[in-house]
């Protein structure tokens, strides 16, 4: 009859589309939920919820909680076994994310290391350094912040200032300069980032990706508080830090590449997963229902943005197994990343913006340790999204530059 | 799990895109506008040989015997080159409709239908459109009734068939010279019943998602061409002595909608899906994705406008025939805000 | 007790603040209200509504009821007497304004001239030129359309490439070039616009601002059709047309500054009167309330949007009288006009938007005569308010740089 | 007609900016954070002095006997200030409802307390919002509690004024560390009754517009200092070899800003004025403002914040203490949707 019914015939090379998980991911799906229903921190227990991550205690029980997950291979199930991973797929790893967060798991407090670093490491590292650092990444035995932002390079990443120069023994370096904003920097127990090893070079050229341990003689650590009140970020100050050639992450010179690979994680699959905001969407839904019980006539002015919230928080889970999807039939994430941190800072702000309406005024109290907790400290940093990880200004200039193909200037 | 279309179904739509390229330019879609049926009869015969018609109609009926995931893949595309024919309503409605009949007391008439459907010699229309959707002030309406040869009517009575010379009919004219919409009344006497009241309501259920869900794969087609459109007119047009797609607010306005694609897409595949696969979640999926894909097209329309400035604003340029499609098609069957209305009581009634 | 106490006792030479109007504006829009509910042509007296401007019984329609408007006086309230208006103050300006739109007074076919080169004519044109234009300007009799944008100078209005040369005798010129998306240039009977006379000068100098009746040899008149499909402007060809020198307005090369102060009255206060706005946001209301009638659950959903949308052009409205109260002050109106212009083509899109929204898919059918009217032309005609005038992009720029003082670039 | 203030109103506005610049820079807000009360009785005794408290009390209660227009000229001040002392509660709220008590029953108590706050000698407070403000999961709470030297409490049943000391306090903490929140319970036997139902009811409703419009034009404020906050550092802040107020997008982010400053700012005049005039609109007009200034002190926290980048959601920087004032303030008896809303419903009533 035609040409093309024949085609639909003949060609069955690929897997129809089907958005059911195989009967193994199932599987894992069922060990992921009855081990994090078993084991998540919860106040039913007695076991939580966690103090902020973001004070001593709060940090070294985020801590612990790594370990404990380290211990059953739920730290990291997407790295391969040797490093204390499952060897999970892509699929999984957003399953398992689903599960994590639907079970009210806490805030990742290794997860710069994990989602930022660990990538690049094995992409980068040598033999010995992924040896020495990924089981310890993964573990909470080392937690890692991360050193890009200078004061007078954020966006503009490649206006980085602080620089390193050979030392004495050849091979080792000596850093100084200034990094700021590091995430988890007031407590965390290494740096990665990136510092200048040739004077001459501009911009992105030059630039070399060191680990460099804060508690080594040279460093300054000035926690800074956050809108929270909390020290989410640090400054941390080099003066003569001496780091040896081990712990230069990649070739000499080439940090960018391997930063900008760790950046693409950041913004494109592994930071944020949809796990994240889809159970936010979903507590909001359960929320507005408990206010439709009492002032309904506030409901109804919020349920606009209740459903629109939920429905961005869920088509950011279907487009990204539809990038997963693409991965795995062999293509790359390139700059299609962008797009997706749009997606998911924008449903994390809807998200918590409609909490927000339905909890009225009632909004701005803090919780009873005198912080903010619940909606509205999730309210809080969802306000960082479209800041950090590259602002959203930046990923709309990259959609329209090299998704779109609009002129540069 | 696999969140994308197959090798067979990109091939298929990759022909059909062809295929439009061919057959329907905008100078086709333009002439659809002033042609006394607002589609051509001709490029329907060669949907038929292509096989795009009878994508949902089984094969021992002539036709390819695929489904709705299939179906969203070929509606992108007819979205993306505004084709002027009914797809919509013959393929997304009429043809899951007339299946489903297809054992019922109608059988016959229903498959003889399908079968002429599939063949390209049947045009077959759905209406009226419910209340919901048309809005208190409007009427209920029918689309492309002067060119349909029969009238599926679905109401909680039951669905019957009606030839269109059996119809009166009141024709409307809309914004979009190719909409033909009309209000219909027919005699009782010339209608086929097809389905009683109780499977009817049924019917008319999966109808309403089958649009929702044919029209957001249509609307993520129009708004991809309409911000083709725009980029690449902000390639081309200089002002300030640059090109005006070097200017952030083009940059932004554009990646925004970009972004507003990307999420609608997927969102149609997994409505066309669980469709397809008869899942507990289609009206949810479908109003997701009728939902996302409306906004989006809306967003790509004004956009697209805004880029191209008093030119876009002329009926001379194309853009205004992508647009206007992408108008009707935001609200036709349920706008966004129904949709996600409709989304919200349906999470409720889940945890209830 | 304080010093501020005593200056509130002595200091009173301003008026106080106070929102109703004095005892003369109330009998001024008495006066102006029973006038138009007894002429305004309605389909209840069976004279109107009038056909569409933008055809050519339209608009004749159009200009007849310019005419009659301008035999009592009501054509131009703000003009002096001696040119046929009533020398109202700004107040009974707005005044009438929202008396004429919530009359439902028909579009102002003779706007262009009346509200563009009008007051550049009194600013800047002889005392000839205002007597021999000014009143058939007033009467209808002689219809402007308007001549800035050129296929190469949209928003970039200074890229102007028409050119105007002496001609023979001395002090005549001889245009070329050409002009588009001139509004109402299919019917209207002259053109003004801007020709470069100095070829030598770029930009914005060099630029002379000339009157040009369209019946003029040389001249090709191109119809172009809009989105509601009628010929809402046209192309205009120059081919040696020849001017003479009464039909320069202010000074040879001294264009721009004419064109600049008639675009501040563009996006000003002078062409979009909040009255319009308003009476479109009170329909909107009343067909809430339709709605709410037979389709409850709809108009809800549009609740908010309709409260919006009146706010939108209620906060225009209380914007203005702020605008007119400085102007009254002895202010002038500079790039805050570009406020104004966000604010009003905002106003109207939110009105038009809400309304298609109430309306649902029964929004989109074309009136009885073939041609979108009501709301739907409505919406159409509020598509294009972003766009004309200068871009609502231009106008950021303007209220950034000049407004808030950010740095150009 | 005439929508401006005059030289006097200017002038006392003028003042008390001037003065706010000298005794309340940032740095004494953020004093205020971690004061005892969250705020100065010592600038509260200077408030007084310079006539701001006194602005509504009458004359011969030792105040300037103005009304709602100078103190919406001087909340605006306030709120540009961020000042912590509870200008919108005493001011705004117990100034005007004690004055009208001033006749009723507890006219002697009245009148003693305006001439207190009119010398700088007591802060009065108002409570409990009502519950279709604090939300349907929040109890009903007042602010400034701790440094309160009474309560006055409006319900359906009268208006009351409770001495501070007879109160039980459970005080709440908030995100804004100058607002100092309570649930508060008192014993009757401790109340002076203000008024009785039959008044109070319309006490309530008036309370609720004086709230509003008080909240209203401390937004305006709010809002201005945030945007100019954003445009100083848009000036100043360099990346990719630039400022980045030369970028568009900050550009056109903060321009839409000013527009939303611009349109609220007027509506906020006539609400004050509709106010002071017992106007027939002045309940919706108090909704228009509160709609229009919620929603341009969000729109201005948000764009500032992003323009400010890392540096802005930090506590070190000052932006915070504006940014958490306005989140608060823009729902506080009200937020945007309800306000709107109650517009809805008063047009409609108007045209029954």
């Amino acid at each position: 009859m035609d040409i093309v019914a024949e085609n639909l015939a003949v060609c069955q090379i690929c897997s129809p589309m089907d958005f059911r998980l195989t009967p193994e991911q199932e599987s894992f799906r069922a060990e992921a939920r009855s081990w994090l229903r078993a084991n998540v921190p919860s106040a039913e227990r007695g076991t939580g919820p966690l103090p902020s991550l973001d004070t001593p205690e709060g940090f070294e029980a985020h801590r612990a909680w790594e370990r404990r997950m380290f211990e059953e291979r739920w730290s990291v199930v997407s790295w391969p076994r040797s490093y204390g991973g499952r060897g999970a797929g892509l699929v999984e790893w957003l399953v398992f994310e689903e599960e994590y967060w639907d079970a009210g798991g806490p805030a990742r407090v290794g997860q710069n290391g994990i989602f930022l670093l660990g990538p690049a490491m094995m992409a980068f590292g040598t033999e010995e350094q992924r040896n020495r650092f990924l089981p310890a990444m993964a573990s909470g035995e080392e937690i890692w912040c991360q050193g890009w932002s200078e004061p007078g390079a954020g966006s503009d990443l490649a206006s980085i200032r602080s620089v390193a120069r050979p030392g004495d023994p050849e091979g080792t370096w000596v850093l100084n300069g200034l990094k700021t904003w590091c995430s988890r920097g007031a407590f965390a127990d290494w740096l990665f980032g990136l510092f200048r090893t040739d004077p001459s070079a501009e911009r992105h050229r030059g630039l070399t990706y060191f680990l460099v341990p804060l508690d080594a003689p040279g460093i300054t650590v000035r926690p800074i508080a956050q809108l929270d009140g909390e020290p989410g970020f640090a400054e941390v100050f080099f003066d003569e830090v001496e780091v040896p050639a081990s712990q230069v992450l990649g070739s000499v010179g080439r940090g960018w590449e391997v930063a900008m690979a760790t950046a693409g994680s950041e913004r494109g699959l592994s930071l944020r997963s949809p796990g994240r905001f889809l159970a936010a969407a979903r507590r909001l839904v359960a929320l507005y229902e408990q206010v439709a019980l009492c002032d309904p006539a506030r409901a109804e002015r919020c349920a606009d943005a209740v459903a629109r919230a939920w429905i961005e928080a869920e088509a950011y889970r279907l487009a990204t197994f539809a990038t997963a999807a693409r991965v795995l039939d062999g293509a790359t994430v390139g700059p299609e990343a962008s797009l997706s941190k749009l997606a998911w800072s924008g449903a994390d702000l809807a998200v918590h913006e409609a909490a927000i309406g339905l909890l009225g005024s009632s909004a701005e109290l803090l919780g009873s340790d005198g912080t903010p907790d619940g909606w509205l400290g999730g309210f809080l940093f969802a306000l960082a999204g479209p800041i950090y990880a590259g602002t959203n200004e930046i990923q709309r200039n990259v959609v329209a530059e090299r998704v779109l193909g609009l002129p540069r200037g | 799990m696999r969140a994308a279309f197959d090798r067979d179904q990109e091939d298929f739509a990759g022909q059909f895109r062809s295929f439009c390229e061919k057959e329907c330019p905008p100078s086709a879609v333009r002439a659809a506008w002033t042609s006394e049926v607002g589609f051509s009869r001709e490029r329907w015969g060669k949907l038929a040989e292509l096989g795009v018609l009878g994508i949902g109609v089984p094969e021992e009926l002539g036709g390819i015997g695929r489904g709705e995931v299939e179906l969203a893949a070929l509606l992108e595309v007819a979205g993306w080159a505004a084709v002027p024919e009914p797809v919509l309503e013959t393929m997304a409605m009429a043809v899951p409709l007339l299946r489903e009949c297809a054992s019922g007391p109608g059988a016959r008439v229903a498959r003889e239908w399908l079968a002429l459907i599939a063949a390209g010699e049947a045009v077959v229309t759905v209406g009226p459109e419910p209340a919901w959707a048309s809005g208190a002030t409007g009427s209920q309406l029918t689309t492309v009734l002067p060119g349909a040869d029969m009238v599926l009517v679905a109401g909680s009575n039951g669905v019957v068939a009606v030839p269109s010379e059996a119809c009166g009919i009141v024709a409307r004219r809309a914004l979009d010279g190719t909409r033909r919409l009309a209000e219909v009344t027919f005699d009782p006497a010339a209608a086929t019943v097809l389905a009683g009241p109780d499977e009817a309501l049924a019917s008319l259920g999966k109808l309403a998602d089958q649009a929702a869900c044919g029209s957001a794969a249509l609307l993520v087609g129009l708004s991809s061409r309409l911000l083709g459109m725009a980029v690449e007119h902000a390639g081309e047009r200089r002002q300030f002595g640059r090109q005006i797609g070097s200017f952030q607010a083009v940059k932004h306005k554009l990646s925004d909608v970009a972004l507003r694609i990307e999420l609608a897409r997927p969102a149609v595949w997994y409505a066309a899906w669980q469709l397809a696969n008869q899942g507990a979640e289609a009206s949810q999926a479908a109003s997701v994705a009728k939902a996302l894909a409306a906004e989006a097209a809306t967003a790509a329309a004004s956009a697209s406008l805004q880029v191209h400035g008093a030119i876009g604003y002329t009926a001379e340029h194309d853009l205004h025939l992508w647009m206007k499609r992408s108008w009707a098609l935001a609200s036709w069957w349920g706008d966004a805000a129904h949709h996600r209305s409709r989304v919200l009581q349906s999470l409720i009634a889940r945890t209830e």
